[in-house]
């Protein structure tokens, strides 16, 4: 059997531990060759590898969309093609032809679980009177990055943890180097505050980088994100990050490509599979070290 | 209307610190053919430039006609009727010979289609042929581009592009510069041609032989100033005195102040 | 041999030695690549005889792989557009890196008159106004579309004839202010959800329609008419041509403003295509649409280049793309292979012509 | 008045008024822009009364405030040192766009000679090789980074100078292929946690301390050498350069492996800087690094522009960068004016340069 | 070694279809001065180009001071010892005039640092002032750049960056075509002191007087052809009698069957 697989980019970080994995995961099974493309960002690209993918005659087809609103092209694209969305959740889930499932996490999860664990932490910290802090966002167009970011103010907007206040959020583009610079003229107004929330690791690692650098003590900050990736849980370990959210990478590519897989045969499959994603603080660390 | 076609009063051009053009004051008469001299970097290609509106005057007043005109750009001194061969030639490189000729003012078909409107290459290949014929030089291809002609055929294009022309005044600064010896006959008649037709022009040129073949007035230029106005027609100047007011030896009695 | 008719004589000129058109090269190059990708296929041990061009499996039954051929085209197309007026800005000598992100703040402006009110039976989940901006005809947001390009198109051009600013710095600081205005109009959420009638913009295909009769239409104008000759003496010698008593400051608006409205349209296709429109799309491009024209022939000092160069220099990139997948070229090399590639086709064309001197 | 000193005389020269350097009126941009921000926090609502450059809070207490003036600096001293090589590529008329991507390759490959064995007490997670090439002294990730550097720079420099590919066209080619290294050298996984020596390359304010020594040897160069001689004589007129007996070919290359050893260099600093290497690193330095040298005054038409107006161009960027966090501008609007100021910058520029004509 | 400088045979080169130079066969021998005179677009500068590696040749051969060469390049002529003001002058517009001068070959300090090696912009300024005075050009501001000079002085700096270096065959194309009196004067008493340190020279020119006044011989193009070899030393020759050879009245004895 042949599947090509098309991923909204092969540079990022969390997205290259999936496709790496799918990879590994691929070649374990007996026949298949398995392709993948770099969609770049580009919707437009994407719905054309899909089509490049039918023109070769391959048997599915797997996609980490570019854009969650373009299910309804991409899914077209395909034909009677089978096709697996993998990762991010297309607008049109609940249309999909029988051909077609998704693997994916809810990303509504994602910036909930940060924002809330530090919302607590803040508390225990005993800053329930009043804490301020700043938010970073991802890639502005990034819908992951907008939906993470709307879930801190959906926290902030709950009546336990309305204490506390952005005092201004502003991108970084999933860059840690970014981050660092972001953190620093942030820091140079020289206005005191209590948490950093970021919308992936990257960009908390390069805040906490740039905290240190100006020689703050990290433990007078609260700094939570998303991915829990190898970097980030190692940043924890030396106790100067607090909060990350675990993505489970193995879970979904090997159920990406298992459903395909099950397409092709004719199976039935489960349309939806949703991945949860998993809090990870300090306690538990351990048991997510050499998962992503 | 007076019969004083173009005039300058005071016209001045400073570049940066060099004051390559000063105070200067020069009328032309219809009909008149007027040269004008002085060495390399004495201002008179600065002079051709105010005129054409190719620059923009530093200070003084120019009348084209009995009018005072202040041209924003060369467009406008040629919709003035101001034809010009500049000592650059303007010609775009890219082009072939006859795009170069009517640049600006192409032959076309179905006009209504304003900027779109066709152009009509056959006519305007024919024409270039005959407009390059009265220069008598010769071109293998005149579908080359221009970068490809030697530097006395791109001279050639340019007259042509002038002399193809009708205006109520031609401005040459050094057109034979690079011509050979056949050419510079040729645009020599074309001068005469001009001449007969009661056209103004205004010659720039460092060749004596011609001047005096070709010109009623020598207006010579010196370090930026007018330093003399020659009247030739009747033989009271020689070569010799004309290269004197060049070379500074001597200045013409109205001048003397200036200079 | 001699042969006058093209003259005024003096050389021998033989006219049997005509320069050969830079065009030619490039289609040379392109069939090269074509036969490159078709004798891999054969050769390559995991592809089981495929063919890249002609149809080789059961499912199809015509000569050609008629999926690939559209597919090559179609996937290029909408750049392709964007090229066809970055050609021309080329060729004044200027540049227009702003295309990319206007092609994004188009699609996103113009869905948003292009949206239907329903979806399914359902209210439209990415509704961005009320109901009086729901379900118009198509006309609405394509014009609103045109006139947005237009409106960036004059700026652009304002900015650089008449403010003298250089076109590398306007178009950029318009690059910068387009992707703003895209991730602005809606705050970065999605617009999707087009009227039929939008769909159909750019379904099928449509956007190939689309790009070879505007290719058709400017490839006249750049070479028959006296907008294209103007084009061409602007960018040959700036100074010459406004001594020629050319208006070059206008002329230079109108190439600005075409070339953005073939932007913007490139915008409404794309959004069209995908049924959405994102503040993210459209990068790289501005790009992409350069890459074409240069791989055409086109220099960026001006003068030179044409319509028909780049609409081959848009085929080059789609077949190298359609190709990569056909030889089932890991995501990761394709980058490397396609910087190769385009960098081997122009060598091959600098080849030829020197051949040819 | 008449002062020949200057030249062999003919007409009357007035040596007080120079030609105005064209970086006197980058700067005075810099200060007006600086001036803008100053004004804008006293008087917007909700900064209370903070200062953009002067310290007004009690926990310092000097003058200016210093960590502004760091970052400010800081933020743009990387894409800076690759801005010193694009400018010397501009002044010959060409262009380099393979330097965003040859950051990102070059990160990647020094880095792998830069790690760590031991973080925090576990092994470390991302080693790439196995021991040998743990906790290696820094000069071999340098030195590795440089080489890789000057490799691909004479790739580029051989294709554009012998084999007359277009510059554009030569380098969107490496732009690909170094892309396509990043992601390749490790399969697109980061490569973290370097030893402390390299570490070092990028701590602190060292990114700032390379890029202005950098640029203090490449303005001596590029103003008082043969090599920068030569290198505008290339841009001002190749031909002429050509017949003058100048090695065009020849410096040409050199032009582009120090153009890329620089953009290396960038990248190793980065590396250090974030302390870990990506793939997606330095995206869009390339066109930050011509813009920087653009706003600094070079024509892409080659043949002029300096080194110091492209520090100066740093600058402006970076003040911009940083008075948008210090006005709290939301991300969408910085875009637009960050767009804004940079053509209102050069607009500014033109107009005091028109104004001394 | 004999006494032939610079020989060619068979010289040809084509511009795609256009034969802008056939079979040229030319000798010199050392110390003399030989002018090229002919039409516009008769291949004269062809020919030069050809002679100093600036084109690569069609066809033929090229031998000088008795050994054959194929130029690459010019940089290759002038390391040979070929000194050339091209007709297109061949100056950087951007760079100043001492720039333009010792382009190439920069009087330098500090010479171990390789092409890192400063410039001794000072003695450049000096010498600059030195050669631009032999050509009696004037120049207001040499730190001005090149693109701001006037026609006849961007020809000086290209006669004086010849004028100052020595070399084993000076070619000059065109050199005074743009100049004032005075400073042909000058130019072409540079001419007359190689003469006298008996360096050769090719002297391409369209102006007749100053080629009876400085040069022995007169090769004459016609149609990318070499159509007269007339010595003029001795008066055999008149002006006339060059322009019947020019314009294809008359065609030297040995060079009929060629046309
Ligand atoms: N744009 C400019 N900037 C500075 N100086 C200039 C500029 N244009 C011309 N000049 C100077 O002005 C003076 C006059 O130049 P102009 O071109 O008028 O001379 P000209 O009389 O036409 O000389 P030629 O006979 O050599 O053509 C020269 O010294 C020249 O260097
Ligand atoms: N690169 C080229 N491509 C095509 N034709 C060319 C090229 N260069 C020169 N020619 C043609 O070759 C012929 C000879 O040109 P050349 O420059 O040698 O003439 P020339 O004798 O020097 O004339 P002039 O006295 O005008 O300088 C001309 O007809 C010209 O158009
Ligand atoms: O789209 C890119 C982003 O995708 C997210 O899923 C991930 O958490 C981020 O770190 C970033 O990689
Ligand atoms: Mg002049
Ligand atoms: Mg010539």
């Amino acid at each position: 059997q042949e599947i090509g697989a098309t991923f909204s980019r092969f540079d990022d970080n969390w997205l290259t531990v999936l496709r790496n994995g799918m990879v590994e995961h691929a070649a374990t099974i007996d026949g298949l060759s398995y392709q993948q493309e770099d969609a770049a960002d580009d919707l437009a690209k994407q719905i054309d590898q899909v089509k490049n993918f039918v023109a070769s005659g391959v048997d599915a087809i797997i996609v980490n969309i570019v854009d969650t609103s373009a299910g309804a092209a991409v899914s077209a694209a395909a034909g009677d093609t089978p096709l697996v969305y993998v990762n991010r959740e297309p607008d049109n889930v609940n249309e999909l032809p029988a051909t077609q499932a998704f693997v994916a996490s809810n990303e509504i999860e994602s910036g909930t679980l940060s924002a809330f664990e530090i919302c607590k932490n803040l508390r225990a910290d005993g800053k329930g009177a009043g804490a301020r802090g700043y938010l970073m966002n991802g890639q502005l167009s990034n819908q992951a990055a907008v939906q993470r970011s709307k879930d801190v103010h959906d926290v902030i907007g709950m009546d336990m943890c309305n204490f506390m206040t952005i005092i201004d959020e502003q991108t970084a583009n999933w860059s840690r180097d970014e981050a660092q610079d972001l953190m620093t003229n942030w820091m140079s107004s020289g206005e005191p505050f209590d948490f950093v929330l970021a919308n992936n690791d990257e960009m908390a690692i390069g805040a906490i980088q740039a905290m240190k650098a100006a020689g703050m003590d990290m433990a007078d900050v609260q700094v939570g994100g998303v991915d829990a990736s190898q970097d980030a849980l190692l940043s924890m370990a030396a106790g100067d990050y607090d909060v990350t959210v675990f993505q489970d990478s193995v879970g979904q590519g090997t159920g990406s490509i298992d459903a395909a897989l099950r397409l092709i045969a004719g199976e039935k499959v489960d349309q939806k599979v949703y991945i949860p994603f998993k809090l990870v603080t300090p306690a538990n660390m351990g048991d997510f070290l050499d998962k992503n | 209307m007076s019969d004083i076609i173009l005039k300058t009063e005071n016209l001045t051009k400073h570049y940066g610190g060099v004051h390559a053009l000063v105070d200067a004051n020069f009328e032309m008469k219809k009909g008149e053919h007027v040269a004008i001299m002085g060495d390399n970097g004495a201002g008179k290609s600065t002079f051709v430039r105010q005129i054409t509106g190719v620059e923009q005057r530093t200070s003084g007043k120019v009348w084209l006609y009995g009018d005072e005109v202040n041209f924003a750009g060369p467009l406008d001194a040629r919709e003035a009727g101001i034809e010009t061969v500049f000592q650059t030639l303007a010609l775009a490189d890219d082009l072939d010979v006859p795009d170069n000729l009517f640049l600006g003012r192409e032959k076309t078909k179905f006009d209504w289609l304003g900027p779109f409107r066709f152009l009509d290459y056959k006519a305007m290949r024919q024409a270039t042929m005959e407009g390059l014929e009265r220069t008598g030089v010769k071109i293998p291809n005149i579908r080359n581009t221009i970068q490809n002609m030697s530097g006395g055929q791109r001279q050639c294009v340019a007259i042509a592009r002038t002399a193809t022309f009708a205006s109520r005044l031609t401005i040459m600064d050094e057109p034979t510069a690079a011509l050979g010896v056949q050419e510079t006959a040729q645009v020599e008649n074309i001068i005469r041609t001009l001449k007969k037709a009661g056209e103004p022009l205004i010659l720039v040129s460092h060749n004596m032989r011609q001047v005096f073949d070709l010109v009623d007035r020598i207006v010579v230029f010196r370090r930026g100033r007018i330093c003399a106005n020659l009247d030739i027609k009747n033989g009271d100047h020689t070569g010799e005195d004309v290269v004197s007011y060049i070379t500074g030896a001597k200045t013409g009695a109205e001048f003397e102040d200036a200079l | 041999m001699t042969d006058t008719s093209h003259g005024t004589g003096g050389l021998t000129f033989d006219k049997t030695k005509r320069s050969w058109p830079n065009e030619l090269n490039i289609l040379f190059a392109l069939f090269v690549i074509i036969a490159i990708f078709e004798v891999l296929g054969q050769m390559l041990p995991y592809m089981n005889d495929q063919s890249f061009l002609f149809d080789t499996r059961d499912r199809f039954d015509s000569i050609f792989n008629e999926a690939r051929l559209k597919i090559i085209i179609l996937q290029v197309a909408i750049i392709g557009i964007i090229a066809l007026g970055v050609t021309q800005v080329i060729i004044t000598a200027g540049i227009d890196l702003s295309s990319g992100p206007l092609v994004a703040a188009t699609a996103m402006i113009a869905m948003s008159f292009g949206q239907t009110e329903l979806v399914n039976g359902f209210a439209n989940p990415k509704a961005l106004f009320g109901p009086w901006a729901m379900d118009l005809p198509v006309i609405v947001p394509v014009v609103v579309g045109l006139a947005f390009g237009a409106f960036i198109g004059a700026i652009n051009g304002t900015f650089i004839a008449y403010m003298r600013i250089p076109p590398f710095i306007a178009t950029l600081g318009m690059f910068l202010i387009c992707r703003g205005i895209a991730l602005w109009w809606s705050g970065g959420n999605p617009i999707s959800f087009p009227t039929d009638g939008f769909k159909w913009i750019g379904s099928g295909m449509m956007p190939v329609v689309w790009f070879l009769s505007l290719a058709v239409v400017f490839h006249v104008i750049m070479r028959y008419t006296v907008y294209g000759k103007h084009t061409y003496a602007i960018g040959s010698n700036e100074e010459a041509a406004r001594m020629s008593g050319i208006n070059v400051k206008r002329h230079k608006v109108t190439v600005y403003v075409i070339a953005s409205m073939l932007a913007a349209f490139a915008g409404v296709v794309l959004a069209a295509k995908s049924e959405t429109a994102q503040a993210g799309m459209g990068e790289f491009y501005e790009l992409f649409a350069i890459a074409m024209a240069v791989i055409g022939g086109i220099s960026l000092q001006g003068g030179r280049g044409s319509i028909i160069g780049t609409v081959l220099g848009a085929m080059v990139l789609g077949v190298i793309r359609s190709g990569f997948t056909y030889i089932k070229l890991d995501g990761s090399y394709q980058l490397m292979a396609m910087g190769s590639i385009i960098i081997a086709a122009i060598l091959f064309d600098q080849y030829r012509q020197r051949n040819r001197a």
